[in-house]
């Protein structure tokens, strides 16, 4: 049967494995499964994959654009010392055993992405010879190489292809909802999911599942309201499906309350890293002042994080805070230092090449900054740029830390039990330790994370998102071979899943007629106003730009409430064509998403991410009461929260940090 | 700076089923009007929700014609000026319009090997399914950095 | 010749006397004025009268929707004790001899609107008898009186329409542009304007033109981003024309610094009067706390203002503000209190009539308030409500006093010539003194002004802008009467005018083929856009909601650097049809209106209105430096502002304010 | 809350030049689709700009075949409440239902006079030419309320 809009014609496919996103972890994952599933095979497990991608995966994710610098590239470093900047950077609250375990595999990814043909910038003298070779990376920082990175994604995504087969990805595919199994709901057993193309719903049957569909934005409002609304540094494209999937699923979620707010380029969200890191740009208030020195006794408020070498980048937003709300703003990059001061010992062709340089950056991963450059006669030598911090974004691989609670690797002393006072909260259907199995896997049996998935790590970026998807590929085809026996089964009717897929459409056809307006009629909502809603609740409760990021308890029961209403209403959203329908289900991935993010900061009775978000009625790091994780399961049938806390553990000594 | 397609360029891709832009952009965002009812242009592509753009570019890149221009947001950037890049196999060139009328051009690589000349697993072993359950990758057979064991204080 | 898009039909007209606007202050000149041109006539002076209005009178301007109260009555006060408080309420910079005389004039518009219709309420056994006849009014407070007002804005244009007569009335004609007088600069000839109903341009040649189209609204961002942009305190349509078209005819402007921000119910921009006079009722932090008494300590801060019995509007603010800046929001007001005291004294029914007063307040001038609580099941009784701060806004009749420099009575003792350090800045064309004969003169020749459009005032509400325009009218047959023999002749040519108004036309004709979608163009911007292009500026750099109302030189700075651009680009605004001609227009008039604001605020080097707004550069009152009013003259060939003082003088004492 | 028209209840004011609703709305909002290319409803009004709705309710307040309503902002608030008046010539009747199905109704007065009876000069008396210069409205002769005049304290 051909489907039609409203009547969708439904392909019901049963595979072992399905990966759903085709981002940097879904492509590690597709390079890393081959090899494994040919072993398999010989070992008798013939083993059926599929990855599913909303968008073509040679754009798809948040490196469509390109990127300008591999973050996580460890080269000399050890991976303890990659751990513990990672914890530092994160307040404290991390996973080290996931970050080691990331530290240590990490840089295969990287000498992969050069030999298919990423350029990646080296040392004089060493021009032409791969890092794998012992040729020198430039680095901008510790942890950050440069690279001509426009065709990033392309590359990364020509490879994952070719290993995996283009009869095993299945592109503008969005998936709404995971299925669990119909004897065990604490197992995957499905996915379910629309064409933007054709009039056709997929129902997968899985034995294991790799959800790695990226992080969160648009929860927030963003600073733009008109066009520009597009233009948040976050992809647009990125709606929280990863989060709002997992929970309902009943996955354990960690550290939802964490989100990341960068400090952009104002408007145009360009990126900042190679300006302080590579070109040592100082950011200044209105008047010139350096705020990471003027504010600098701030830092003394929350010991011993304020202490680091390097501050986290929650604080170093918060010496910027503090400008802004005394009204000593704008905020700006001193770029016309920074160059002058590099061109003084520079020739005119080095200078010409550093310019180069600086536009890259931005036309590497951020063409829109360019653009604002352009339209306002900014040239970083002549004029310095303003700085402005962003509305938040929820994710796992940046400098963010929320995410999925997942089981980590066996051989680095991470802890095996729960030791501490509240353990008794923890749901006793949930794993005890950190570790129950296989790498990568969620609390639900089945179901794998990866990348922005992974929660209490993050600073894996690119690279890291690409190593943790092979990591979670490789322990999917043991839980295969391990569960050989095993029958998924769907919990709920193909029929009932369809029909709530298509609500919003049933909506709109049947009530269209009403008003002579398409966009205002009472019986339903469009996707896009209700988006704002949700933003504006989560802005003007939640911490939002509007409230300088501001909450407390009173202002959240307000939001609950909203967001209680926000909820009954999104069942009214209406679709006029397959398009409108993918902006329907984004939404209703964000308001879970948020709703947790929201859930979170309630339950975390202090402001652990200054910078990030303060809890006015607990504007403080308290770490004896929250030097903790915070985790929580969501219960998809009394649609209800339950957070609790688990205890932290430091796996590798955090004493060097601090001086 | 949401996309925009040039009337005089764009030929719709020929008529083919799948347009290139349609194909690459990550937010669905490009339509083919197929009969003008929507834009008033027959079988061009137009960009179906301008205010969700992210300027990624991707189609401005991919698009055969070169039809597709990036106006800066109208609500935040002053207008004038103009980012549009030229993709080749191994580089791209930018060339920059500032609003008062200078002008910026940079060529970057962007790729060291031809475009679909990647052999993901030619020159790399099989896998080791002995240590399927071990820390590391089929292409190393372990680790790329083991780390220094002492650091790992609880073990 | 019947005109087309993109070619007019031009009619010209010559009058005597153009009414520009068909509100509260046009109505009221459109009464005054007939037994004045009667009594002319019979003197042999034969006056020909036009009034113009963009919208429908009925329901033009901000009386549209009705009022709940009619905010300035002074029965059995003295106009002293008014212009105290007006004075007080402004932080002590207005002109005394404009409030005197308002005062002493008021009432009777009062007395006609209970004539015409107006149902007033009266105290219980003054049922039925008018106020003219000593019927009692029933006061929310001590200037306020409550009307049942749903049609007052129609019984009130009823009158003025009978009045004038409808031959002498053109509505939905958009005056753009006023004309000075070829012989004389400082003169004014004539305007023009444009209809949305018909391709036709309209150019009037007059003597004296009274321009009264009320205030500004929407060139700050305002809170909503969707749909709910409509939803300002002010009414939108109110765009700034009586400012930008007196600016750029050459008038002077005072106190265009200064801005209202009114303190309403969130998200419905319900009003507060009645809850707080009528009701009595308090607002509280999020934790209950009255800050008019927990911040009262603030007010010492503001010496002498912050010790008058009633705080200015902008101190209650700033009380206000204190608590959501350090986290203690939502704002409540305490509703529930405040009806659970009234009900303890009141009999069923009594308590039914108050429930049903509470919502009239909503209904005759807010609707959508009133959609907002039962959209959120908010029933005042039972749940407290949110209040919210405002975006800024630009009048001179409510609680602000922006507008135009006008001649005042000569018979209060107001100065007659200028005495202070300053006095050599003030432009020599410009009068001495607070009079220069023509009551409501601006000071340009012809030019008068009323309502709104009167800065150094304000507290005038409908009925003293009703008033006020009385004033004007009268002053205007006078002016007519002693100008017999003058012959205006417009300074620019009819077609270079056509020209420029209709060049969104053109670029919309010209360009619209270039790209396949209609709104995005390279060679034109929407005027929807160039609206949030200009809120944006406003809002992140000269103290809008997203700073909380805070700003500085620096920041001024920047925004004068992007308005210049912006200013470029109106250019291009493109109009599809007549209504974006109409929206393209409004814009201009924002722009200017909005220019003069920051021009003001950046000469003011001190934080006159906290609470309105904060210099943070400056932020305190500095009563030394600039206790005194600020001024400007706009030169529209040079498009550059020249601010100046002018002495600030009481002509009524002022210490009986303060304790 | 824009205001939306109900396609069962408007008749495009039966043709005549000029809607109601067009006629009344102060921001120009109110539109007739004449020949249904708009919205796919030939001679049936609709709220052009909906995002600029300031909800006055002129036009629902006036529409004679109350076709028109308004949804509260979509952005802003819950939905399922409604707001609807009917205004007779001395008194409106407000219905609102709440988002949970409770009911209010509310009668209010409007005017005392009958629509179109007033005599704007009637029982005035004539302008004093005389005094055109000083203080003081037709009406009077002079001003209302003359004050204290101890109170000027520069005279
Ligand atoms: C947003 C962003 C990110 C980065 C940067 C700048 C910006 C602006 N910078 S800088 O700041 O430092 O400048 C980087 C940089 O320079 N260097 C670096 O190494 N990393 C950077 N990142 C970080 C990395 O990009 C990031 O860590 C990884 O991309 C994360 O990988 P992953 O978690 O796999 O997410 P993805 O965005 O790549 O892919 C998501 C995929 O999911 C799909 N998808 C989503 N929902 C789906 C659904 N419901 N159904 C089906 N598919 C569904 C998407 O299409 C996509 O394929
Ligand atoms: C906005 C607002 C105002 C008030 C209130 C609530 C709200 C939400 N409240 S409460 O807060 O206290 O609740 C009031 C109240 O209850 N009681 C009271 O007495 N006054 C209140 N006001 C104040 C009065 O309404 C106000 O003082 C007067 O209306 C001012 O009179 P005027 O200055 O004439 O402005 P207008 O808005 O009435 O009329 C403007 C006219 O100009 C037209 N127009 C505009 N631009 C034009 C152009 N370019 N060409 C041609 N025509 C062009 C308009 O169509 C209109 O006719
Ligand atoms: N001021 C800074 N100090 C230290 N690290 C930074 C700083 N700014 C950015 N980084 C790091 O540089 C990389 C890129 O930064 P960003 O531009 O913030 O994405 C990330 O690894 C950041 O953590
Ligand atoms: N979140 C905020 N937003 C705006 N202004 C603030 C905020 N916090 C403090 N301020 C103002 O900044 C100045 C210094 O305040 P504080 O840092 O609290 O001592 C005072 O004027 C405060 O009112
Ligand atoms: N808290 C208050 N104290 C004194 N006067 C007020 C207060 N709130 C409102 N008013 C006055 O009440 C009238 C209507 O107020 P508003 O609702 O602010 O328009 C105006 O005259 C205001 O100045
Ligand atoms: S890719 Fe280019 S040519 Fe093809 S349809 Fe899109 S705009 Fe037209
Ligand atoms: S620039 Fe990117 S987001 Fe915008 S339309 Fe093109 S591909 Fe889509
Ligand atoms: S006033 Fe009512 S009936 Fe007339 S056109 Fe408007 S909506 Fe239709
Ligand atoms: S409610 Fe008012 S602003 Fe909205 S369309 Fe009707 S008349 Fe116009
Ligand atoms: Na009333």
């Amino acid at each position: 049967m051909a489907g039609e809009f409203g009547n969708p014609e439904i392909v019901e496919e049963e595979v072992d494995i399905l990966i759903i996103g085709g981002g940097m972890g879904a492509c590690g994952a597709a390079y890393e499964i081959g090899p494994w599933l040919d072993q398999a095979k010989k070992q008798g497990f013939d083993l059926k994959v599929k990855l599913v991608d909303k968008a073509a995966m040679d754009r798809s994710g948040a490196v469509a654009q390109g990127l300008s610098a591999i973050n996580t590239y460890l080269g000399d470093n050890d991976p303890a010392d990659y751990a513990r900047m990672v914890s530092n950077d994160l307040m404290g609250i991390t996973r080290d055993d996931l970050a080691y375990d990331l530290g240590r595999h990490v840089d295969d990814s990287v000498h992969l992405f050069e030999e298919w043909g990423l350029p990646i910038w080296k040392q004089p003298g060493d021009e032409g010879k791969n890092l794998v070779d012992g040729g020198k990376p430039v680095r901008s920082g510790k942890w950050q190489i440069m690279i001509n990175g426009e065709s990033y994604k392309w590359i990364v995504a020509e490879a994952a292809k070719k290993a995996l087969g283009t009869d095993r990805i299945q592109e503008r595919v969005f998936i709404v909802k995971l299925v669990n199994d119909k004897n065990d709901k604490n197992r995957i057993a499905g996915a379910i999911g629309f064409s933007v193309r054709e009039h056709k719903v997929y129902v997968y049957k899985f034995k294991a599942c790799l959800l790695v569909a990226g992080g969160c934005v648009n929860i927030f409002r963003p600073r733009s309201v008109g066009e520009g609304t597009g233009r948040a540094w976050y992809p647009v494209w990125n709606a929280g499906s990863t989060y709002a999937m997992a929970a309902e699923a009943g996955a354990e979620l960690t550290m939802m309350e964490n989100r990341f707010v960068p400090a952009r380029f104002k408007d145009g969200y360009g990126p900042v890293g190679a300006w302080f890191l590579l070109f040592k740009a100082k950011a200044t208030n209105a008047f010139g002042e350096v705020y990471m020195d003027t504010n600098k006794e701030l830092l003394n408020d929350y010991p011993p994080y304020g202490q680091a070498a390097v501050p986290a980048s929650c604080l170093r937003n918060h010496l910027m805070m503090k400008e802004m709300r005394e009204g000593r703003g704008p905020i700006y990059m001193d770029t016309v230092t920074a160059l002058g001061k590099l061109a003084e010992t520079m020739t005119p062709k080095e200078i010409k090449h550093l310019e180069a340089e600086a536009w890259e950056d931005f036309l590497d991963m951020c063409i829109g900054q360019a653009g604002v450059w352009a339209g306002e006669n900014i040239e970083p030598e002549k004029k310095n740029s303003e700085l402005m911090p962003t509305e938040p974004y929820l994710l796992g691989s940046h400098s963010g830390c929320c995410g999925i609670w997942v089981s980590g690797p066996t051989d680095l002393g991470a802890p095996t039990s729960e030791d501490h006072a509240d353990a008794g909260k923890i749901p006793s259907h949930l794993p005890s330790g950190w570790s129950w199995g296989y790498r990568s896997m969620t609390t639900v049996k089945g179901l794998f994370t990866a990348a922005d998935g992974v929660g209490a790590s993050g600073h894996k970026f690119s690279s890291g998102s690409h190593a943790e998807g092979r990591l979670a590929a490789k322990a999917m085809v043991k839980f295969c071979m391990d569960n050989k026996d095993h029958k998924p089964e769907l919990a709920d009717s193909v029929a009932d899943l369809v029909d709530a897929i298509y609500r919003p459409v049933r909506n709109f056809i049947e009530n269209k007629d009403y008003s002579t307006a398409i966009d205002v009629n009472p019986h339903y909502i469009t996707p896009k106003m209700l988006q704002f809603r949700l933003q504006k609740i989560m802005d003007e409760y939640v911490a939002g730009v509007s409230t300088m990021y501001q909450t407390n308890a009173k202002m959240m029961e307000v939001a609950e409430m909203k967001l209680e209403m926000l909820k009954e209403d999104a069942l009214k959203m209406r679709a006029k064509d397959l398009h409108e329908l993918l902006r329907a289900w984004e939404n209703y991935h964000r308001i879970l998403t948020a709703e947790a993010h929201m859930k979170h900061i309630q339950f975390r009775e202090e402001s652990r991410y200054p910078g990030f978000y303060y809890r006015m009625d607990y504007n403080f790091v308290d770490e004896k009461n929250w030097k903790c994780f915070v985790n929580s399961v969501y219960d998809k049938e009394s649609k209800t929260w339950n957070c609790f806390k688990r205890a932290h553990v430091d796996v590798v000594d955090k004493a060097k940090l601090f001086k | 700076m949401p996309t925009f397609v040039r009337t005089d360029k764009c030929d719709g891709c020929k008529g083919q089923d799948k347009t290139a832009c349609m194909y690459i952009c990550p937010h669905d965002l490009m339509k083919l009007d197929q009969d003008g009812s929507e834009t008033g242009h027959a079988m061009k592509a137009f960009n179906q929700e301008p205010e969700q753009c992210w300027e990624c570019y991707s189609c401005v890149k991919i698009c055969p014609q070169q039809a597709i221009e990036c106006r800066h947001y109208a609500d935040v950037v002053p207008m004038g000026a103009s980012v549009q890049p030229l993709r080749g196999t191994d580089s791209i060139m930018w060339t920059i319009k500032f609003r008062n009328g200078n002008m910026k051009r940079f060529k970057f690589p962007i790729r060291t090997t031809p475009e679909g000349s990647i052999d993901p697993y030619g020159s790399k072993p099989e896998a080791d399914i002995a240590k399927i359950g071990d820390a590391g990758f089929f292409t190393l057979g372990g680790v790329q950095k083991p780390g220094n064991p002492s650091e790992l204080i609880r073990k």
